[in-house]
């Protein structure tokens, strides 16, 4: 087999420096009744040529060659050749968590920028090493000021991403801790400021928002801050389209950010990987979950970095630890690490525009369903069933927008289209056409 | 004497932030086919932000540069054997990537119709068989993200099912070689956690256990998480039984899979009793771990778990496939969207590479490794257990601490000999546990260099105890102090203020 | 103080043929789907070979580790200046690799019908027309495979129209700063050659060429090859006389184009009287190096050498591409095919990313680099031409000579300093040339780097001359032995008698 | 523009630096007349988006998605993800002809091996680093045989590669080097040694012959040589399928190799690059052209490699060099060694073997014209034109035969067939059944 160096008689040899005749002796202590008296049922190996063609096949069948105007918490956004030429590298690609520095110093570094980055666009102070995705994030956010306020319930915009809600729910309901939801304004598409206000009270240890929130809308974010912190609890800012943060207000009035990384040059690949980050205040860099890389000096004085404040996590702390994440997801943030140098101050501000431009091109045609600002989606009603129009675009090649009603069944036929530097203006145009009739 | 590397030259790198100046950039956008609109003017000008302060501004060859020069600091599996116990650092094949950036899969939106996601979703169904069958388990999701997330999902169904049953209990019993991520999952599913001692043999000791549960409180004992082969590379020989006591009170027993890579092919959970378990796709079907991640922790189930199970659920539908949300008693979601997608792409490549005999000659040349290291380091390091290893040794750093060497030491000289560290310090209960995975995929020419280089540390000590501490001496990075990183944590960049004052 | 580079540890290894054993393998073929044929009884056994003794046996996570280890021991413009003068190592973008391998390109067979062809018939086309607009010149021909390669068939184009006016000619004259290639190219083609010799400005001296034609011998002149910039780095100021003196005897001017990258967007062969000249697609065009080669060497010319150009020639008939090979008076092929397609693709690819004022950019930084060099070292090294400085500049090292050093130690010694040396010893009407080609691709602080550097050797060398003599220090092969190489050549492995008397 | 690392600031001060003011004042001194005095008539830079974009398109416009029988000295093989995966390191990929032996050992042991493997393969005692290609290779080749016999002749066969022959041509005729052909024979497609030995005389320096020859019809190789070397001429065998090397019987009767490395993992290409070698018996290694790595130590003892023998070379022997070649194919050789690394001593055979039967099952269907027997590729005649048989197996999405008449009118309808490791069954029974009408 092609992936085992050796041959055979390596084997023999191998085995009598063991002192055994035969491969079976290996495990010939385990307990009869366990052992599988069989092989398993998966036919033989293949080689590479038939796997590439097995997973060709089933990339054939999906929405190869479609333009698309999905958006809804994954965004198509063109990936810079790089990106994948520095993942890539062996060096990067097959190293495990950088726990030994002296021979780690490359990803060590490029996570220390990349915490950087993170606070740089954030306007927080400190940022992790990455966490598992955006949805994963946002309870761990939540779990965090818990501990830091003491307090235990949480508040949660109904227009954060529907599945972060839902994980954090499954996260939740087992911790004694609550999670309640306020709702959103029905012109503005905004937070329901009076609902929240409504719904804070002296046990909320956070307020959850999300902006632009699912419905693409850009949120009065100190508003919320001015509200939670009245009443001792912090705010939580999300995001999901990390892209906006190019053009946008960074969240400065937030506590701790939770966001997800999809949008930097991370593949949409059907869900994941993707990558998620917590920044926060300086103040709460120790209740962080997560690995976190920090500067040093080695012992020539030289700069240097390691993996720091690890008393936090698992391996150190085990069932006081401030999470029990372990693996994250340090390869996808390098990609990202690489697409924001890629993109830079400049480019990330110029994307960020054409973004809004393309979108407001496609909102200029078919009329937004709010009025609240947006950044590169919005919602707008369907001329019929979403399911009718978007079978009729599916005939020219092009994916609408998602139909809300999967979860805001009150929202009837509102679609969500989202429009980044990837769409084309004839396509635009097609879809326009689909909800003039 | 010195065989596997020598000194070489590498390229110094000072930081982005420290290479950029003002205008310099690496990105051409096409040219807008729509009007430009004004931010101010469409955002209202509080939501529009001030330029990002700080942030890199350099060429598209300077960032090539950047992180190639850092990737040259790097250790990494394709440079060596790289046998960190438990971490299962194996070969990464290069097909796998090539496969998971095909573009109808990598920008497969998770949201587009299911009729155009049929072949995702038949990668997902094919890995999803293929692990039923190599753990012989009944039903699995693939939706966590990593083997502590997996761990997660299954204390929760562990929960759920209880919860079905009138009472989700208090406790979760963790022998004390577990793993640090076992017992703070079960503290984040809402579970008091109780450790259990191991016994001489490095095993679970089954008196105990079964005397713990015959208490009048053992109703309150929800599950107990084991990691199987455990974390010294022993197979635990009496699981099924143990499985027996458990099931008898009404609790479960979780595997941790993270070992699975020892047992594929030879055993299966499902046949020894195991109710729930993860796997690490990362380790065990060799997705590459990229400095630390992504990874993908399927958990797996017997039939009595099977509604608990997070949404949405792979379903056949008149031939075609289908995600069923329709799933009263699941646990929820436990991450947006179906899981690591990409990781499973890899993951499915790597087992139809192998096929059936393949995965377990694997399994078979990977026990093979650890024993022929076990036996060639023997006469030079404690061996505290002496039970047979599977994939993995533990050996003590004893006789090498009486000289004022310790294991971390130990394995910073390590690297002056051209490897990466064995694991460090893991398992607690082995006082200076020097772990040692070697895996499959390592030659025995790279395994005599690494058995050579152990005995010449040994011998080092012995002679000239010193000299060891200082290592490593032949990296770039010479010894980083972590304990001054942790007092004055310094986690992020930022302009140094007198260079910022010139600038001003 | 070295600020570039500092010592870090490297993998070791061993060549293939060392590292194999029977029976190892990386590869596995699909099972044949049509019934196998026994070899001996389809070929004879006498067609019929042995194994292939000593060829290797390894699997596939060796291979990669194999050559990645070896990667290592490689200096590349992917970690730093690169100033070989004359070469022009300029960045390769990374987007060009990516487009090269499109299948619809990547495996286009040379003979597939022209109609499934056009794809690829069009970047040739588009390739075409960019690189006469740069020029200036009226045709070209992209088949020659590199720089060497467009000169032999450049000349052969000059004796085919010199042939068809009655008469081949017999001499050709070249400069004595000539690149090699330029004479040996000469003398491939049937030509004798006649060097001339530079005036004190480093350019041709334009009245010993006009002696020279006024001989009653200048009949038998054929061409003039002259490379312009010069291998100085100087523009020929007279170049357009030289093209008209020599037009006046019916000789032709022959350009190397080898340093056109000085050029492009400022001036065009064609319009200052060039008859015929290559590119080096590799050089200014940026197709990367690949530790040397591929390259691709066009040959644009003027209308009057058109009818013999290499067959085939491309052409559009009826709105698609056609190879057209009725071209009676063609001088034949100069290689199979079509040329290095996928070398031009990227070529084409570099020129669509700067455009064409974005190339003219280029050229102008290209020049103040090289400036930039010459300003910061005159004071530090001999300066042996003062006339303007194009894109690369060439100090002697008579100062550092006359303490013992030359240009070929104080080049072992930048390597210590974290740079590739620059291009030794040539051209060689410089004693102790060192002659350096920075390229717009590297940054500020890169040159200023390397300038830190070069001076930081001028003070070693005054200081303490000997200590440069045994550099590089920081490499992990030391100075090799280049004498020995040549003496007794060892041109291949054999396995070592001992050891294969051993395993006898 | 993103592959220029300066910003405008950094341009200023180092013009400042230079003493000047302005950039045009670095080019002032070109001749007025010569300056070109506007922007080239090229469209504006595009980003890397559109390039991609670009050709895209392009290879949308190729035969993409078709099967293929043709071969003809370029074949279809399957090349290992690992031949890409190296070549596109960085290290390999941007680094320059490895003249300083000390950083540049990668390449240099790579060439090594590389030459290694080449004399394995061939029989041959020593190969250079690489050659153009094979068609280059071949006058090379002869031009070499020239030096060493001092004869002026050589003697090509008709069964050498047309285009091969076609560069010889232009190669020779200007250097007073004649070349003459010799036919084949009509039943075997054999060369024809009768016409061989009338054709020899005592000015041959160079019989040429190839094998498997472009009918795809293996030579009598010992028989060629045995002539040539009766009249004191070098036998020179040519491959241009160098897959079949792992299976035939290495030409060991000749002097001189030259060879074309296209089917070790060099995608076709549309005809390049590829990579040429010239191998040689030990007493002909002074007189090879091209680079030549060979063993030495450095000053530490320790094995090392450097280029040798350059006094061979245009550099150094300028007009008397062995040959003008400078840049050669270093990088296509390399993806060439990991091939056949991959492959392996075992995996060459199987390849070669699996080659002959493919070619050998779609021979069982279609008659071969000529009885010689034969690798992986055979002639057969259309059952009507050329054309007509392969106009209608596009209609299939099959490229068919090459139609020989291009290059030997004499055959009429015949056509070349090549079946590879990656000919389907039954696109072949498509073919066969074409041929059947
Ligand atoms: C035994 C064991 N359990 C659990 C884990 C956690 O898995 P992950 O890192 O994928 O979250 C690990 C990984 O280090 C492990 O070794
Ligand atoms: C001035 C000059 N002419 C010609 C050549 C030969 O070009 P190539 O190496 O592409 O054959 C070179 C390359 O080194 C050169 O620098």
């Amino acid at each position: 087999m092609r992936y085992l160096p050796k041959s055979d008689s390596e084997r023999q040899e191998m085995l009598a420096a063991c002192g055994i005749a035969t491969a079976e002796e290996l495990y010939a202590h385990l307990p009869a009744k366990a052992k599988l008296n069989r092989e398993l049922n998966l036919a033989p190996g293949i080689s590479e040529y038939e796997i590439i063609d097995f997973f060709k096949a089933r990339a054939d069948d999906t929405a190869q060659g479609y333009a698309s105007f999905l958006g809804a918490g994954v965004y198509r956004h063109y990936r810079p050749v790089l990106c994948d030429t520095i993942v890539s590298r062996g060096e990067f690609l097959t190293s495990y968590t950088p726990y030994q520095a002296e021979i780690a110093q490359g990803t060590l570094t490029a996570i220390f920028e990349f915490q950087t980055m993170i606070c740089q666009l954030t306007g927080m102070d400190v940022a992790n090493a990455s966490m598992y995705d955006g949805s994963t994030a946002v309870p761990e956010a939540a779990m965090m000021a818990v501990r830091v306020t003491g307090r235990g319930k949480v508040l949660v915009s109904r227009v954060v991403h529907p599945e972060y809600r839902e994980v954090l729910t499954t996260y939740a309901r087992h911790q004694g801790m609550p999670v309640e939801e306020f709702g959103y304004h029905a012109e503005t598409g905004q937070l329901d400021l009076e609902d929240l206000e409504a719904k804070l009270d002296r046990d909320t240890a956070a307020v959850i928002i999300q902006s632009p929130n699912f419905f693409g809308v850009i949120e009065n974010v100190k508003a919320a801050a001015d509200l939670a912190h009245k009443s001792g609890a912090l705010l939580i800012f999300v995001f999901a389209e990390a892209a906006s943060l190019g053009l946008l207000a960074p969240p400065t009035d937030a506590d701790i950010v939770a966001g997800e990384l999809q949008s930097f040059a991370i593949s949409p690949s059907f869900g994941g990987p993707y990558a998620g980050i917590i920044a926060a205040k300086e103040k709460f860099l120790r209740q962080l979950p997560g690995r976190l890389v920090g500067q040093s000096v080695d012992s020539n004085g030289n700069r240097a970095f390691c993996l720091t404040l690890s008393t936090r996590e698992q391996h150190i702390r085990r069932e006081k630890a401030t999470s029990n994440i372990c693996t994250n997801q340090a390869l996808i943030a390098l990609m990202a690490t690489v697409y924001m140098t890629v993109y830079g101050k400049e480019g990330l501000r110029e994307l960020a525009t054409q973004n809004l431009s393309k979108a407001h091109y496609l909102s200029s045609k078919i009329k937004p369903r709010f009025t609240g600002p947006f950044f590169n989606e919005f919602v707008a009603d369907a001329p019929g069933s979403p399911e009718a129009v978007n079978q009729q675009l599916l005939g020219k090649k092009i994916i609408g927008g998602l139909a809300l009603n999967r979860f805001y069944p009150e929202l009837g036929n509102a679609t969500l289209l989202c429009a980044t530097e990837m769409s084309r203006r004839a396509d635009m145009d097609a879809v326009a056409e689909a909800y003039a009739q | 004497m010195i065989r596997k590397v020598r000194q070489h030259i590498t390229q110094n790198e000072a930081l982005l932030f420290e290479e950029s100046s003002p205008g310099k950039s690496g990105y051409q956008l096409p040219a807008l086919d729509v009007p430009a609109v004004d931010p101010h003017e469409a955002l209202g000008g509080g939501n529009v932000r001030d330029e990002i302060e700080g942030f890199p501004e350099v060429s598209e060859v300077e960032a090539i540069r950047h992180f190639t020069r850092l990737s040259t600091w790097n250790y990494a599996i394709d440079l060596g054997l790289y046998p960190l116990g438990s971490c299962t650092m194996k070969y990464n094949p290069r097909v796998n990537e090539l496969v998971a950036r095909l573009d109808g899969l990598a920008w497969a939106h998770p949201y587009q119709p299911e009729s155009l996601s049929q072949g995702a979703m038949q990668v997902i169904a094919d890995l999803e068989s293929a692990l039923l069958e190599i753990t012989g388990m009944d039903a699995i999701t693939l939706q966590p993200a990593a083997g502590a997330h997996g761990e997660l999902t299954g204390i929760l169904l562990v929960r759920a099912y209880l919860e079905s049953q009138g009472n989700p209990r208090k406790r979760i019993l963790v022998p004390d070689s577990a793993h640090g991520t076992n017992p703070a999952t079960a503290s984040m599913a809402g579970y008091a956690v109780q450790n259990i001692k191991s016994n001489d043999k490095g095993m679970m000791d089954v008196e105990q256990l079964a005397g713990l549960l015959d208490r009048d409180d053992a109703h309150d004992i929800a599950a107990l998480m084991v990691t199987n082969p455990s974390t010294l590379g022993i197979f635990e020989e009496d699981i099924a039984k143990v499985a027996g006591i458990l099931h008898s009170k009404g609790a479960m027993l979780y595997m941790d899979g993270a070992n699975m890579n020892a047992l594929v092919g030879l055993t299966r959970p499902g046949d020894f009793g195991v109710d729930v378990m993860h796997l690490n796709l990362h380790k065990t079907f060799s997705t590459p771990h990229g400095g630390g991640g992504p990874g993908s922790g399927p958990v797996a189930i017997k039939k009595h778990l099977e509604p608990f199970l997070p949404v949405p659920v792979l379903k056949k539908v008149s031939e075609a496939w289908h995600f069923d949300y329709n799933r009263p008693q699941s646990i929820g979601r436990v991450r947006a969207f179906y899981g690591n997608f990409g990781v499973l792409v890899r993951a499915l490549a790597y087992i139809l590479a192998h096929g059936g005999p393949g995965l377990r000659n694997a399994t078979v040349d990977a026990l093979m490794n650890a024993n022929y290291i076990r036996r060639k380091l023997e006469p030079h390091y404690d061996l505290p257990y002496s039970s047979p290893s599977m994939h993995e040794v533990v050996f003590s750093d004893d006789r090498q601490s009486a000289n004022g060497v310790k294991t971390g030491d130990l394995a910073k000289r390590l690297i002056d000999y051209g490897f990466h560290p064995y694991t460090v310090s893991f398992p607690t209960i082995v006082h200076g546990a020097i772990m040692i995975e070697p895996t499959e995929t390592e030659s025995k020419r790279e395994l005599d260099l690494f058995i050579d280089a152990m005995i010449s540390i040994a011998n080092e000590i012995e002679a000239d105890p010193k000299s060891v501490l200082q290592a490593p001496y032949s990296t770039r990075t010479t010894r980083v102090d972590e304990v001054l990183a942790a007092r004055r944590p310094i986690v992020r960049w930022k302009p140094d203020r007198s260079s910022s004052q010139a600038a001003d």
